[in-house]
């Protein structure tokens, strides 16, 4: 008894180490150096297009974050996580649209659409296909995502169909608003919306990370490793994915409504399509499944690549103008991006987030052979 | 003294990462019916179905008549003249009992079709039950389909794992009766936890325990060993 | 004991048979309701038009019920093989149009050409299952994770290549003259070609049926999808049945490919992937690895889309996927899955 | 008075699986801080009786009473919050968690807390504190940092032991808790089964093979044959059933 008193357990030993740590770990930097790089990107590199890249990666990390949420925490393949994400698009999009003139508690509104809609659909998509195999989940679901495309496309009342829709934002997001400079970069609506979608996105990443080291995440992580035993230790596993899944998907949702706000527009191929749905796959993949901060890496690597595969495109076009083909071949470049996913889902299974935490749990335990070794 | 139909060398079969055989030694001569004797979870069926290459062996060696057959895939080997009667009467439920067999015939040869009046004669439901799915057969029925589906071809060798299990006395010793007849033309290796049929049909006898071969043996001897009975199968 | 508990058995399933019977009045009655809002004319044009889309659907449904039942595989490449086999047979049909087998031919010369599509959709989707299945589906055995996004990644590369090779844009198909035009049987207007579709997923489907219940490798397919282990050890390479059916389910999706294109009259890149989602939802609808509950579910799907299409025609898609969600609801298997 | 009442009584227990009848209308008492044991040939339905009783299946009829209340049409994860605790045939742990890991999912259950995702699970200390403590209760505190499928199968058999105390149940469904191990590993089950049982605070049923073992611990034995409660009595009646022993040989005894 008084030893217990005395001497701390590993377990508590392990706790106070970590949590002295907390401030120094080299992670933590990392993170602190990527948000300080976002903040001050705009200021330092006051060009659109890469202000547009670095949105449009923050956006998309939510979207993979959440994605990867259900697909790498939970076990559950969902072909429908982009019909998600333009569900929140199109709230933003028609809640303006249809007011015929922006006001600030639109955005609110559009949010808190999203996050209704979204959910309400998540559950009962769960509720018919999760009881049974996880395989039905996956054709209910891109069945689900088709029908969605069809609505957005053909529901010409509603949503405009193929045309799409264009609005403007309210009071400081607006694009034309804007006042004077700031550290030397143009204070306008642009740079506001962008520090909105930053600040925003930063949050619902925050949300995703704590939700997935939560005790609910834990248990998802027991799911995934032995099912029966779970409900055997008395938790009720269909409730789980559910959870999971709902909140993977209004995550998504939310980040819809900021990639509508950044872009002013939304049609239906840009925030509903099975490409866009292939991108945040290839994009959780890449960055290697179940492991959240992948997602970041993913997406900045699809992002990146869209902005300047044109350029590539151009430049093959250049070097070969006489071949027809090779132009041609050229042009597809959704080939490419499909040997890309074959050969990723072969050959880089883990993603790059996974590769390295494999590489450094290995040296870690090779240091430990080696004290071990050099101790006896 | 003759060679052996099959032997096994120090072989080691993992599932997943559980090492469940851990060196089995083991050889069985022709004509001579061998018996599987262990407790539960000691490595006995694996060991069939390592033989067959469903669970293929990670080390040693599994010699069938003269052959290596540890690289072989279940159908190549099933090919070398080997019958498998797999556990839990694995029939085809959604089959006829006429498909059972004609699926079972590696070729539906006219020997093949006068095999089945013998087959007849010694397990008349097959024919009463002729065209009706196998899945209404009760589970005497389709345990004796599972096995009188692996007499069909003129197998040299026939694996059966525990033909017993979850049948009625009555049943089993009807198993016996049929088993103890194809004995005559089939070496037959049987995985039996049922004491008193692998006592009526074996001849020769080994124990296996964790993974290992621990004794070996001629039945008749076994039978009035009440020390290794109680020792190695918790009976006595 | 024994011959009690095997005539329990027997009528156990008697007594199933008759709820059955129930069931089966009910969801035929059903397709009797549009007769409320359609006049009886327009039904049955729809109805003709309806079993027509769903046996071409039933094409593609039935190679992707047989390769998830058999090999355990969610096949999302099978839309690419429906639209080669389309642009393949509108090639075929452009060519023999330059020794005026097409337009302008006569009866033996149409059949004839029809056939010749069919015959080179079939072979060209045949070679491509081959291909896929050796080279990548066999990578994926076990995980439906890694299956449907090589699957996926595989379709994406055929359907580009397929834009390289032809165009990214809609063509115009030619009909052979003797499938071009309608009947006129009564008011009811019945185009030729919906005749032909009709015929020839019957054919098909009592092709399959043949196979399936006659034959040994029907035997040895239907027991493969029931236990393949055993069929292993009983002596048959599972591997290479698993390729075979691979290589009919990809034929037959080319096949339906080319039948749709000749009775849509045009075709474009995308269509394999919306061929897909019918497919999808006809194999959900009739239980994953039945022939006989696809066939039903094309049959369903069919119809209702017609129904629906003339009535409210965005929403006809959304009423397929409500079909399915009833019937999910009752039978979380679908009409014939296994439980 | 509520305390003697019994942990659990089965009246007619009975599941079909197709035609068969794989435990036919057993009635079954155990009595609180009691141990258990239920023996029978393979195939007599031990495991599809814990099974039952552990909520994995649903009795085709029949009802099963846990501390006087009803408990056939609850599922699993209802029963395990009731107390019903239960080790599988086959090691079940979760195989790519850590030892520790393994042991506080199951105290987290316990708790109640399962359901909450804004805190971090590493804030609940006194779980991780308590996980500790069980396994140096089954002396596996050494091991406490590994993933759990680096552990020999007697390890793993530890650890599913502590994963069951840490449920904190009344009842312990422990089904072959000793297959599969070598026989140097039995001993110390049998010692932390005895040590369990000296606790006076829960209720053990024990299927087993082992019969010297089950004469040891237990305190009645009850045997299944076919499905059917052929006897129920204490060891040394049960050791001395003319009807028990021919179970255990086997169907054929009385023609052989």
């Amino acid at each position: 008894m008084e030893s217990k008193t005395m001497q701390p357990t590993p377990v508590q030993t392990e706790r106070e180490n970590l949590r002295r740590v907390r401030f120094t770990r080299p992670a933590l930097w990392v993170q602190l150096v990527l948000l300080a790089c976002l903040i001050a990107g705009p200021l330092v590199v006051p060009s659109f297009r890469a202000m547009d890249v670095m949105t449009k990666v923050m956006i998309f990390a939510v979207v993979a974050a959440s994605y990867d949420l259900i697909l790498g925490y939970t076990g559950i393949l969902s072909l429908a996580h982009v019909t998600f994400f333009g569900i929140g698009a199109y709230s933003m999009a028609l809640v303006v649209f249809h007011s015929g003139q922006a006001a600030w508690y639109h955005i609110p509104v559009a949010m808190a659409l999203a996050v209704g809609i979204s959910g309400i659909l998540a559950v009962a998509l769960a509720f018919f296909s999760l009881r049974v195999k996880a395989i039905f989940f996956t054709m209910m679901s891109l069945a689900l995502a088709e029908f969605v495309f069809i609505l957005g496309d053909q529901w010409h009342d509603l949503t405009m169909g193929e045309d799409g829709v264009s609005f403007s934002l309210p009071g400081i997001f607006s694009v034309n608003w804007s006042d004077g400079t700031f550290l030397g970069a143009a204070l306008n609506g642009r740079l506001m919306t962008y520090y909105f979608i930053l600040v925003a996105s930063v949050l619902l990443f925050i949300g995703l990370v704590r939700f997935v080291r939560s005790p609910v995440g834990r248990v998802l992580k027991s799911v995934r490793d032995n099912e029966q035993r779970s409900t055997a230790l008395g938790y009720k596993t269909f409730h789980y994915k559910v959870l999971s899944n709902v909140f993977g998907s209004v995550v998504a949702s939310l980040a819809g409504v900021l990639f509508a706000m950044w872009l002013g527009y939304v049609n239906p191929t840009s925030v509903l399509g099975i490409p866009v749905m292939l991108n945040v796959l290839l994009m959780v993949i890449i960055g290697g499944m179940g492991t959240l901060y992948g997602s970041i890496m993913g997406a900045a690597f699809i992002q990146v690549a869209e902005a300047w595969l044109p350029d590539l495109q151009k430049l093959a076009m250049l070097l070969l103008p006489g071949v027809e083909m090779a132009q041609r071949l050229a042009e597809r470049w959704i080939l490419y991006f499909g040997i890309l996913f074959i050969l990723v889902v072969i050959f880089f299974p883990k993603g790059i987030v996974g590769t390295a935490r494999d590489v450094i749990a290995r040296r870690k335990l090779r240091l430990a052979q080696r004290d071990h070794q050099t101790g006896l | 003294m003759a060679e052996p139909i099959l032997s096994l060398a120090k072989v080691h079969t993992y599932i997943e990462q559980h090492h469940i055989l851990q060196g089995v030694d083991l050889s069985f001569m022709p004509g001579r019916a061998t018996v599987l004797l262990g407790r539960n979870g000691a490595g006995k069926s694996t060991t069939l179905r390592t033989v067959m290459g469903l669970t293929p062996a990670s080390s040693g060696e599994i010699t069938l008549k003269g052959r290596a057959v540890q690289a072989m895939k279940p159908y190549e080997v099933a090919k070398l003249g080997v019958g498998f009667v797999p556990e839990d009467q694995a029939v085809l439920y959604t089959l006829s009992v006429e498909e059972n067999f004609r699926l079972a015939m590696l070729s539906e040869s006219e020997t093949t079709w006068a095999r089945m009046e013998t087959i007849f004669q010694l397990f008349p439901d097959m024919k009463k039950f002729w065209r009706s799915k196998a899945g209404v057969l009760s589970g005497g029925q389709k345990q004796m389909l599972a096995i009188a589906r692996a007499f069909v071809n003129d197998h040299d060798l026939l694996l059966i794992d525990e033909p017993s299990k979850g049948l009625a006395p009555i049943v089993v010793d009807h198993l016996i009766e049929s088993i103890n007849h194809i004995k005559n033309h089939t070496t037959v290796i049987l995985v039996e936890q049922n004491f008193y049929m692998a006592s009526h049909i074996g001849v020769d006898y080994f124990i296996l325990d964790d993974g290992r071969t621990v004794h070996q043996g001629l039945m008749a001897d076994l039978v009035h060993d009440d020390g290794l009975k109680q020792k190695y199968l918790g009976i006595a | 004991m024994t011959t009690q508990t095997a005539t329990a058995g027997l009528q156990e399933q008697g007594g199933t048979d008759f709820k059955k019977v129930g069931v089966w009045i009910a969801s035929v009655g059903i397709w009797f309701l549009p007769l409320l809002w359609i006049d009886p004319t327009t039904y049955a044009v729809l109805t003709v038009a309806g079993l027509a889309m769903g046996m071409l659907i039933f094409l593609t449904a039935s190679g992707l019920t047989l390769i998830f039942g058999l090999m355990d595989v969610l096949n999302l490449a099978h839309g690419a093989f429906f639209v080669w086999g389309a642009y393949v047979g509108f090639s075929l049909l452009n060519a023999l149009q330059q020794v005026g087998w097409v337009e302008g031919a006569g009866a033996a010369q149409s059949i004839g050409s029809v056939l010749l599509c069919l015959l080179a959709a079939l072979v060209v989707g045949g070679l491509m299952g081959i291909v896929l299945e050796k080279m990548l589906v066999r990578l994926t055995y076990g995980s439906h994770l890694k299956q449907i996004l090589i699957t996926m990644g595989a379709s994406l590369i055929l359907v580009e290549i397929l834009k390289v090779v032809w165009s990214p844009n809609d063509e115009v198909v030619m009909v052979p003259a003797a499938f071009q035009g309608s009947w006129d049987i009564m008011d009811v207007i019945i185009t030729k070609f919906r005749v032909v579709a009709i015929v020839v997923g019957l054919v098909v489907l009592g092709g399959i049926q043949l196979v399936m219940m006659r034959t040994k490798l029907g035997i040895i397919v239907r027991a493969g999808v029931e236990n393949k282990e055993v069929v292993e050890t009983l002596g048959y390479n599972i591997r290479r049945v698993f390729t075979g059916v691979f290589c009919a389910g990809a034929a037959l999706a080319a096949v339906g490919g080319t039948m749709w294109s000749i009775f849509k009259e045009q075709i474009h890149p995308a269509m394999g992937e919306e061929n897909l989602i019918f497919a999808l939802i006809v194999v959900i609808i009739g239980g994953m690895g039945s022939v006989t509950g696809s066939f039903l579910g094309a049959i369903m799907v069919g119809l209702a889309f017609n129904y629906v299409a003339y009535t409210l025609p965005p929403l006809a898609l959304g009423a397929n996927i409500m079909i399915m969600a009833v019937i999910l609801l009752i039978r979380p298997t679908g009409l014939m899955g296994k439980e | 008075m509520a305390s003697q009442a019994p942990v659990v009584q089965t009246k007619d227990l009975t599941i079909r699986f197709g035609g068969n009848v794989a435990v036919n209308a057993v009635n079954l008492t155990v009595e609180p801080f009691t141990l258990k044991a239920i023996i029978g040939p393979n195939g007599a339905g031990k495991t599809t009786l814990f099974n039952l009783l552990s909520g994995q299946y649903k009795p085709t009829s029949g009802s099963i009473m846990f501390k006087g209340r009803e408990i056939a049409g609850l599922d699993a994860a209802d029963r395990t919050r009731l107390g019903v605790g239960r080790s599988f045939q086959l090691t079940n742990i979760f195989p790519s968690l850590s030892v520790l890991e393994n042991v506080r999912l199951a105290l987290q259950s316990k708790a109640r807390v399962g359901m909450v995702f804004w805190r971090n699970y590493r804030s609940y200390s006194e779980l991780e504190d308590r996980a500790y403590e069980l396994l140096r209760q089954v002396l596996m505190d050494k091991r406490w940092a590994v993933e759990a499928k680096t552990l020999t199968h007697g390890e793993q058999r530890k650890l599913e032991i502590a994963i069951l105390l840490a449920l904190d149940p009344e009842l312990l469904l422990l089904d072959e808790p000793t297959a599969g191990m070598s026989l140097e590993e039995v001993p110390a089950i049998l010692e932390l089964i005895q040590q369990i049982k000296a606790g006076r605070n829960r209720t053990i049923m024990l299927v087993e093979h082992k019969f010297d073992m089950i004469m040891t611990v237990s305190d009645s034995i009850a045997v299944l044959k076919e499905g059917r409660l052929i006897c129920d009595d204490s060891p040394q009646a049960v050791a001395c059933n003319s009807e028990v022993l021919e179970a255990y040989l086997g169907g054929g005894v009385k023609n052989g």
